[in-house]
């Protein structure tokens, strides 16, 4: 019974030092501390790591630059796990905790969604770095990845144009990036006179490994005399058995070419890719590209990360994005407050991988160029095709018949993340807020 | 007859939690919202989020330990229970932002508005409505808690094979509450909820009255989980666990105390899940997963299999050792709970109250024999007996 | 094919030859030409006996006639500005892909020799061009410079600079304007496999154009298969213009005869130019061909749902040894598959860079050491934590779930996060097809792993004394102990077993699946409701077991999709154990209960 | 309910196999109210599997079980069964270990057994007094609150005789109730039988010759399946059959 009694009040004892380590507050001196909020295990650690280790390499080189307003950069790593609730519980310690001034993380829109809400109530500032549905814009997150018009519309233009493509199968992973991309997609393709009969929509469970059956499908609906492309929303994990099943069953670019938003160098990684040469992906950075910012940024990965092997992706390309300029825009603001921060962000520019410049729009999405590439055997992606201007990213699709009245713009005088264009109103809460 | 059945609940250890419970329930919001920030002595808003999280697990915990440490089912799928509590508070949050959505819909979720819905299906009518909502918090666990058990104990599946059905059951309803055209949000779930009951959900005090409420709720989980294992049913919960043909062959059918155990322990779950969710504004479909299932089953084995102060402690303390490793050691914390999970199977296979319980036990008994077979004095009026321990420990004379 | 066999004509069944008379039946059906079709066809089965050199006998004056032919067609399609081929080859680099793909068929179109391998490493993506002077060559070596080779004249340019050297970019548009060219180009090849390719890209590239080409080639053509192909693309490419009604006609028996699902988009494309009275011959073809793809789909779904089971099967194996027989609740057993499929990756990397010759072989080596790795960490584990653990079934599911955690992370420290890559040898690439049903071999071969590694296993339980020791120890310990059976040497050596059953099925999973640290975590929930499924510490139960999931699976999944069969498996699982609590090959008796 | 027979246990030409082997062959058995019947056999002789397929535990594949006259056992289950009023001691004893001694008799007393009343039970002075009654005559009182895990192997056998007492049935099916006991405490549980069987129906399964001489009840002889011979101990003890496959070597 005392041993009970001990037991017991060691656990609230416990759960006092928790909260005696909550006091260490903010502070001007010393460093500034960036939090990277990964997860480093479970299910999106393959894809997550990587990010966690760029931001690492971009803090460690800002850091030899002199760091930030004089003051060295610090980060702070904290495992969220996959676990979308512990990523809300982590962002918060973050901040409450550690003292960060800007959080970069999260790859899932999931994971997103969770840490929204905290990032809203302390004020605190996200850079979300993946490619992902849209249909969002939050006064304290910047949407460094592409908006669904930044990366599907125009890859789907692509293969219409270029490819002559008439029947097109939107295959994806059951979740809502896949979803909203997907309702996007058909009402673009059904504008541009596609019948629905030449669309068919598929949709599979996570990690999905037995994919005869739908190869075998698409096969089947290749087969009818027009030429059939498929626009691929498969999320990562299940990407490696799609295309072994492919590359065996003989789906040949040449005639049903695979377009994927969500396959990069990272995935191909664990693939012999010579069966799948010709299928395609749309980004907005691959790492061939020829631009000597690309080649020192690659340069600096590998000495980094100590391996030659490693490839550079999208999304950390996102990411050296964001931080430059999180980075302009405190130089430009000279603090690091969150307010000053989010006013003096807006418009700033800074020199992307591939040649172009990316602005930080009133929406807080950033312009792109959208590239199609190939998959060569190697590994990597040729660009086939790529936009001839930068693509300024979309808050709210213009397809989608309640988000097309709607528009972000943090600027004054609007400053709403969904104004509504036709009654003239901020649409939400969020009006209240500010 | 009810006051009778919870008084037979008090004791010693039943003062304490509930005391700590409640005490916990009033100093810790009141150091939160009363002392400045930065004082020595305050909550800071963070812990008692976390703190209050911690508790709706120690509550699934329990909910475990009713089914698994007294009638010996080992659930691998109460994470489901506790998911559909906690997208019954989800839903209600959700109606509750009403017109305030990015989209400006007055009923329908911004998820349904992006992906074409057209009206509201009809399992979210009503969940507008607060009291609804929490009665659908207790129903729906409550039910797919019957209708399985239903099957299932009359079928007389048992062991392994009814834990892994246990899993099937949690598994298919991931991949189900994975579907967007379940109407449930898929992956993303629901979140970014605005209030409730009229209160922000982002206000601290809110969060402090939700922590309040969560030790309540625990500190009654407690008391009524008390008073069911150490009434009659709970002797017959027990014998269940160790030799249920036997008590078949004295009259009692075992089929219905497991399905009644299942019922209040689902119950329980789907309380905690309701607790959880505004506290960390998510509801997901990897509530489900079965790993997180087995999870709860850990935190159980480890604080203490069939005592009920043990899961409560269990999951506290894995808890926080995976928020501080988490944090501490982001690239190894996993090799840190996984040998903590190991060590303790193997050198604490009672669980830590268990084998301090064990420990105080044999000290208790060499104690006895030197006050040569007399109870000691102190020892309280009521049956003291021990839920603590199913094997060993004696108990006194009962004092009728 | 246990379901095709009773509905399906015995004749088709036997080889491919068999195709024929179920074609000529379909063409009773129509009208026309019908007797002649079924006249040729058996004689064209017959040819397609003899010996390749058959082919290969061709005069060399039928070749020149076809160059000759070819030079005059590429002179009318290009008659105002013909250019030299020097000139075209240097226009490859610039311009959008449409461009340069005219400039492809342009090529083609002179019907010089020398295009055909240039065009083929175009497509390879192998040509590159001289910045400086334009020249377009194919290059070898790495480093600061290469050795450039003139593309079109073979000619050797020496060592250029690598950085003034471009590589031209080639889109699949550009890829199936070369397959055409090519196909054009080669149609009248000496080689009877190269005039097999030509015709399927021609066919592919169904252009009207191609029609008088095509009558050419068909004139000289002697192969059976190749002349085939040659009338069928010829067929497609009349359906595909203005032809007149009887050629039309005739145009669709041919389509209607090849029968598969591509034949069928034709027909269905060709029936909004038909003529009306063309119409119900292709209507009554379509109907053919849609009933015959039925009955393939029964077979490609059962072929699927076993090719599924083994996958299941290869996993759930393992299991039905460490928790089936010995009762323990396996959590790190997806962890010793992710375990194999790791080593399978290390033994690929040793073999790549020690021995390159055997690549083609390393799943071999991989095996034996997947079996050895992940067996002594089971025996490791077994020592270890395990037989602390015997009599506690539930409490083996905690220290192996902490297990299981750690061996992730611990992949994850030493491979990294990432997918890894582990190749496909070629005999496990490509697909075979059985009777219209398509095979892919690397499945094919998973199936026949699995059922070797499962009559292995029985073997080693029935045969064995091993097996013997380890029924006995697990149906009485104390007795076996006293028997002089060292017991804790029988357990390590089953859990061992077990894990290195496992580990095998890692290896076949990597051929399949991601090598991530999360490979293992896939499957344990699958192996645990196969093994639940067949019934607890019965090995047919396993197998039964997969092989019932698996099926019926796949045929859920064309109807319901891919999430929803998935999820009405799981609740039949639950079904079902409530009607046999103790799964499908439970024990009886009295036993059950002591 | 039509009265089938007067007896209180009635079997008719039961059979039942497990996997192709019969356990019980054509077995018929007749007990009538009040009486008190040893049976006796050879290992695998089909005791045990009469035992469940009286209790519920088995269904026989063919032939009837009545119970009181009219009760169609192979209809109901266990608890059923056990609720009628047939008790059940087991071959091997088997008691609710973690529970103490004065808890297995406190389950076992006649009472409600639903979920509700059980939940909101509480202990009267009758039941006190009952079990009090129950231990003392099962040797135990000195032992009430110790837990039944720790009682000697005797000990075991007597609190399991102790709770079908609780129980109160009609019929008492007694598995081998003196394996393990001294010859003193096998008297003793004779004595204490030819007791119970003054006030209720009683049928003992033993290999023990002299318990079964001591009980001086009527014996019936299973031998693989069915009814080999009946009669009083000396008479089936001299039938030669019964020599031959049981009592002889």
């Amino acid at each position: 019974m005392r041993g009970m009694r001990r037991t017991l009040i060691a656990g609230i004892a416990a759960s006092l030092l928790v909260s005696a380590a909550g006091s260490a507050a903010a502070q001007d001196e010393g460093p500034i501390k960036v939090g990277v909020l990964h997860s480093l295990s479970g299910t999106m650690a393959i894809s997550e790591t990587t990010l966690k280790d760029v931001m690492l390499m971009l803090i460690e080189e800002q850091n030899k630059k002199g760091g930030l307003l004089g003051r060295q950069l610090e980060p702070v790593v904290i495992d969220i796990a996959s676990d979308w609730p512990l990523a809300a519980e982590k962002a918060r310690e973050m901040y409450e905790v550690n003292g960060v001034d800007a959080v970069f993380g999260c790859w899932t829109s999931v994971c997103r969604k969770s840490v929204l809400p905290v990032f809203e109530e302390l004020n605190g500032l996200l850079f979300y770095p993946v490619q992902y549905e849209g249909e969002e814009s939050q006064r304290n997150v910047f949407y460094t990845g592409a908006s669904p018009n930044q990366q599907a519309i125009p890859a789907v233009d692509y293969l219409m144009n270029e490819e002559g493509v008439e029947r097109w199968v939107l295959a994806g992973t059951d979740y809502v990036y896949p979803q909203t991309t997907n309702k996007i997609l058909e009402a673009y393709l059904q504008d541009a006179g596609v019948a629905p009969e030449d669309i068919m929509i598929n949709y599979t469970p996570f990690g999905h490994s037995d994919w005869q059956t739908i190869v075998s499908e698409i096969k089947a609906f290749g087969s009818s005399g027009k030429k059939t492309a498929v626009v691929s929303t498969i999320n990562g994990d299940a990407n490696v058995p799609f295309y072994r099943e492919l590359g065996n069953q003989g789906v040949d670019a040449a005639d049903i070419p695979v377009v994927a938003f969500s396959v990069g160098e990272e995935e191909l990684a664990g693939l012999d890719t010579s069966p799948l040469v010709g299928h395609l992906a749309a980004w907005n950075y691959f790492m061939s590209v020829d631009t000597p910012e690309n080649a020192e940024f690659i340069e600096t990965w590998h000495a980094f990360i100590g391996s030659e092997e490693r490839v550079t992706n999208d999304p950390m390309e996102a990411h050296y994005i964001g931080f430059n300029m999180w980075v302009g825009a405190v130089e430009k603001a000279g603090t690091t407050d969150a307010d000053a921060v989010i006013d003096a962000i807006v418009g700033v520019e800074v020199p992307n991988l591939t040649g172009g410049t990316a602005v930080m729009l009133p929406n807080h999405h950033i312009t792109k160029p959208v590239l199609i590439g190939e998959i060569q055997d190697d590994g990597q992606f040729d660009v086939v095709w790529e936009t001839e201007d930068l693509v300024p990213g979309d808050a709210w699709s213009d397809f989608l018949p309640e988000s097309a009245v709607l528009e972000a713009d943090w600027t004054a005088p609007i400053n709403c993340g969904n104004y509504n264009t036709q009654t003239q109103t901020c649409g939400g809460a969020q009006a209240a807020a500010n | 007859m009810i006051t009778a059945f919870f008084y037979r609940a008090l004791g010693a250890k039943l003062y304490w939690v509930v005391g700590l419970l409640l005490a916990a329930a009033i100093l810790i919001p009141a150091s939160n919202l009363l002392l400045p920030v930065g004082h020595t002595l305050r909550v800071p808003n963070y812990a008692v989020a976390l703190m209050g999280k911690y508790l709706t697990y120690a509550m699934l915990a329990l909910a475990l330990d009713l089914v698994w440490g007294y009638v010996g089912i080992l659930s691998l799928g109460h994470g489901a229970f506790f998911a559909l509590g906690g997208y019954a508070m989800g839903m209600y949050l959700m109606r509750q932002i009403g017109s305030r959505g990015v989209y400006g819909n007055p009923d329908l979720p911004d998820f349904m508005v992006f992906l074409n819905w057209q009206e509201l299906p009809w399992y979210w009518w009503g969940f507008d409505n607060f009291w609804f909502a929490m009665m659908m918090v207790m129903v729906v666990p409550g039910l797919l808690a019957f209708a399985f058990g239903w099957f299932a104990f009359r079928s007389r599946v048992t062991g392994v094979y009814l834990s892994i059905i246990t899993q099937a059951m949690t598994f298919a309803l991931m991949l189900a509450f994975f579907r967007n055209d379940m109407g449930f949000g898929g992956n993303n779930g629901l979140t970014d909820f605005r209030e409730i009951l009229g209160f922000s959900v982002q206000a601290p005090a809110t969060r402090a009255g939700l922590f309040a409420a969560t030790c309540v709720a625990l500190a009654v989980s407690f008391v009524v989980c008390s008073a069911i294992t150490k009434s009659k049913l709970g002797k017959i919960m027990i014998s269940v666990r160790d030799a249920e043909s036997r008590t078949r062959f004295i009259g009692y059918r075992p089929e219905y105390v497991k399905l009644f155990a299942f019922v209040v322990s689902a119950i329980i779950a789907g309380i905690a899940g309701a607790l959880y969710v505004p506290q960390v504004g998510i509801i997901n479909p990897g509530e489900f997963a079965p790993a997180n299932s087995i999870e709860v089953v850990v935190w159980t084995a480890i604080g203490g299999r069939g005592t009920l102060v043990g899961p409560i402690i269990g999951a506290i303390l894995v808890n926080y050792a995976k928020t501080w490793f988490t944090a501490a050691y982001p690239e190894l914390w996993l090799f840190a709970l996984g040998g903590l999970f190991v060590a303790v199977t193997l050198f604490l296979p009672k669980g830590i109250v268990g084998t301090i319980g064990d420990y105080f036990a044999g000290r208790r008994e060499r104690k006895l024999v030197e006050a040569s077979d007399t109870p000691p004095p102190d020892l309280p009026v009521m049956r003291p007996q021990n839920a603590e321990s199913y094997r060993g420990e004696t108990r006194p004379q009962p004092a009728e | 094919m246990l379901y095709v066999a009773p509905l399906w004509p015995a004749g088709h069944l036997s080889r491919k030859g068999g195709d024929h008379s179920f074609l000529c039946r379909i063409r009773t059906i129509t009208v026309l030409a019908k007797r002649t079709a079924c006249l040729i066809s058996p004689l064209a089965g017959e040819m397609a006996g003899r010996p390749e050199g058959g082919a290969k006998e061709r005069s060399p004056m039928s070749l020149f006639a076809g160059l000759l032919a070819f030079i005059l067609l590429a002179l009318a399609i290009l008659p105002a500005h013909a250019q030299s081929v020097e000139d075209l080859v240097r226009q490859l680099p610039d311009g959008s892909f449409s461009d340069r793909g005219r400039v492809v068929q342009a090529l083609a179109a002179t019907g010089d020799a020398r295009i055909a391998p240039l065009l083929e490493s175009l497509a390879a993506g192998d040509l590159n061009v001289i910045e400086e002077t334009g020249r377009i060559v194919t290059t070898s070596g790495r480093g600061d410079t290469v050795t450039a080779t003139d593309a079109l004249t073979g000619e050797e340019i020496g060592e250029v600079a690598s950085a003034g050297v471009e590589r031209i970019r080639v889109n699949n548009s550009l890829r199936r304007a070369v397959r055409t060219a090519v196909g054009q180009l080669t149609l009248m090849s000496p080689d009877a496999g190269t005039r097999m390719s030509a015709a399927r890209a021609m066919f592919q590239a169904a252009n009207p154009d191609n029609v008088e080409l095509l009558d050419e080639a068909i004139a000289q053509e002697e192969n059976p298969a190749v002349l085939q192909i040659m009338q069928e693309a010829r067929a497609v490419a009349i359906l595909r213009s203005d032809a007149e009604p009887a050629a039309f006609a005739e145009a669709v028996d041919v389509i209607v005869a090849r029968g598969d699902r591509q034949a069928l988009g034709i027909l269905q494309a060709a029936l909004s130019s038909a003529d009306a009275d063309v119409t119900p011959t292709i209507d009554a073809g379509i109907s053919a061909i849609q009933r015959h793809l039925q009955l393939l789909d029964v077979g490609q779904n059962v072929w699927y749902g076993i090719s599924l089971g083994a996958v299941l099967l290869l996993a759930a194996i393992g299991l039905a040894i460490t928790f089936g027989v010995m009762g323990v609740i396996n959590m790190a057993h997806g962890e010793m598959v992710m375990l194999g499929a790791y080593t399978t990756f290390v033994v690929q990397n040793m073999i790549r860079a020690s021995f390159p010759e055997l690549f083609a072989w390393s799943l071999a080596f991989a095996l034996p050491a997947a079996f050895l790795v992940t067996g002594l960490i089971g025996i490791a584990i077994e020592r270890g934590v395990i037989r602390w653990l015997y009599g506690r079934p539930l409490e083996t599911l905690l220290a192996t779930w902490g297990l299981s955690l750690i061996i992730q992370q611990a992949v994850r420290t030493t491979f990294g996060a990432s997918n890894r890559e582990v190749s496909n040898p070629f005999w496990m690439s490509g697909t075979f097809d059985f009777y219209g049903i398509a095979i892919t071999w690397n499945r094919f071969w998973i199936v026949i792993f699995a059922l070797v590694v499962f009559a292995g296993l029985l073997f080693v339980l029935k045969r064995t004394s091993l097996g013997l020791q380890m029924r006995a120890v697990t149906q009485n310990r104390r007795m076996a102990s006293s028997m002089g059976i060292r017991t804790p040497w029988v357990d390590a050596m089953t859990f061992g077993l077990g894990s290195g059953i496992a580990g095998l099925a890692g290896v076949a999973l990597s051929q399949i699946d991601n090598v991530s640290p999360n490979l293992g975590q896939g499957y344990i929930i699958d192996s645990f409701m196969v093994v639940v499924f067949g019934g607890v510490g019965n090995l047919w139960g396993t197998l039964v077991g997969a092989m019932t999931l698996g099926v019926l699976n796949k045929f859920l999944e064309p109807y319901a999709g891919a999430v929803l069969a998935k999820i009405f498996i799981l609740v039949f699982i639950i079904l079902f154990i409530q009607k046999r609590p103790r799964g499908l090959f439970a024990l009886k008796g009295r036993a059950v209960d002591a | 309910m039509t009265v089938v027979t007067n007896s209180i246990l009635y079997l008719s030409g039961v059979s039942v196999s497990f996997d192709g082997f019969r356990a019980i062959n054509n077995l018929s058995l007749a007990l009538d109210p009040g009486e008190m019947r040893a049976i006796i056999g050879p290992n695998g002789a089909g005791k045990t599997t009469m035992m469940d397929i009286i209790t519920g535990k088995t269904r026989p594949d063919t032939g009837e079980v009545f119970f009181d006259g009219s009760v169609d056992l192979t209809r109901h289950d266990e608890a059923d069964i056990a609720n009628m009023g047939i008790g059940r001691k087991f071959q091997k004893p088997t008691v609710f270990e973690s529970h103490s001694v004065e808890d297995n008799i406190l389950l076992s007393l006649k009472g409600p057994r639903s979920i509700l009343p059980t939940l909101f039970w509480r202990e009267t002075q009758d039941a006190a007094k009952r079990i009090d009654d129950i231990l003392g005559i099962v040797r135990l009182g000195d032992k009430r609150s110790a837990l039944a895990a720790n009682l000697s192997h005797g000990q075991k056998q007597w609190l399991e005789i102790g709770m079908l007492l609780a129980q109160d049935p009609k019929l008492l099916l007694v598995d081998e109730p003196v394996a393990g006991m001294t010859d003193a405490e096998t008297e003793e549980t004779a004595r204490l039988l030819r007791d119970i069987s003054q006030s209720h129906s009683v049928v003992v399964v033993e290999h023990d010759m002299h318990f079964v001489r001591e009980l001086g009840v009527k014996v019936t002889c299973l031998h693989e399946g069915s009814v080999l011979s009946e009669g009083s101990l000396d008479h089936v003890s001299a039938d030669p059959r019964v020599v031959e496959v049981y009592l002889g070597r």
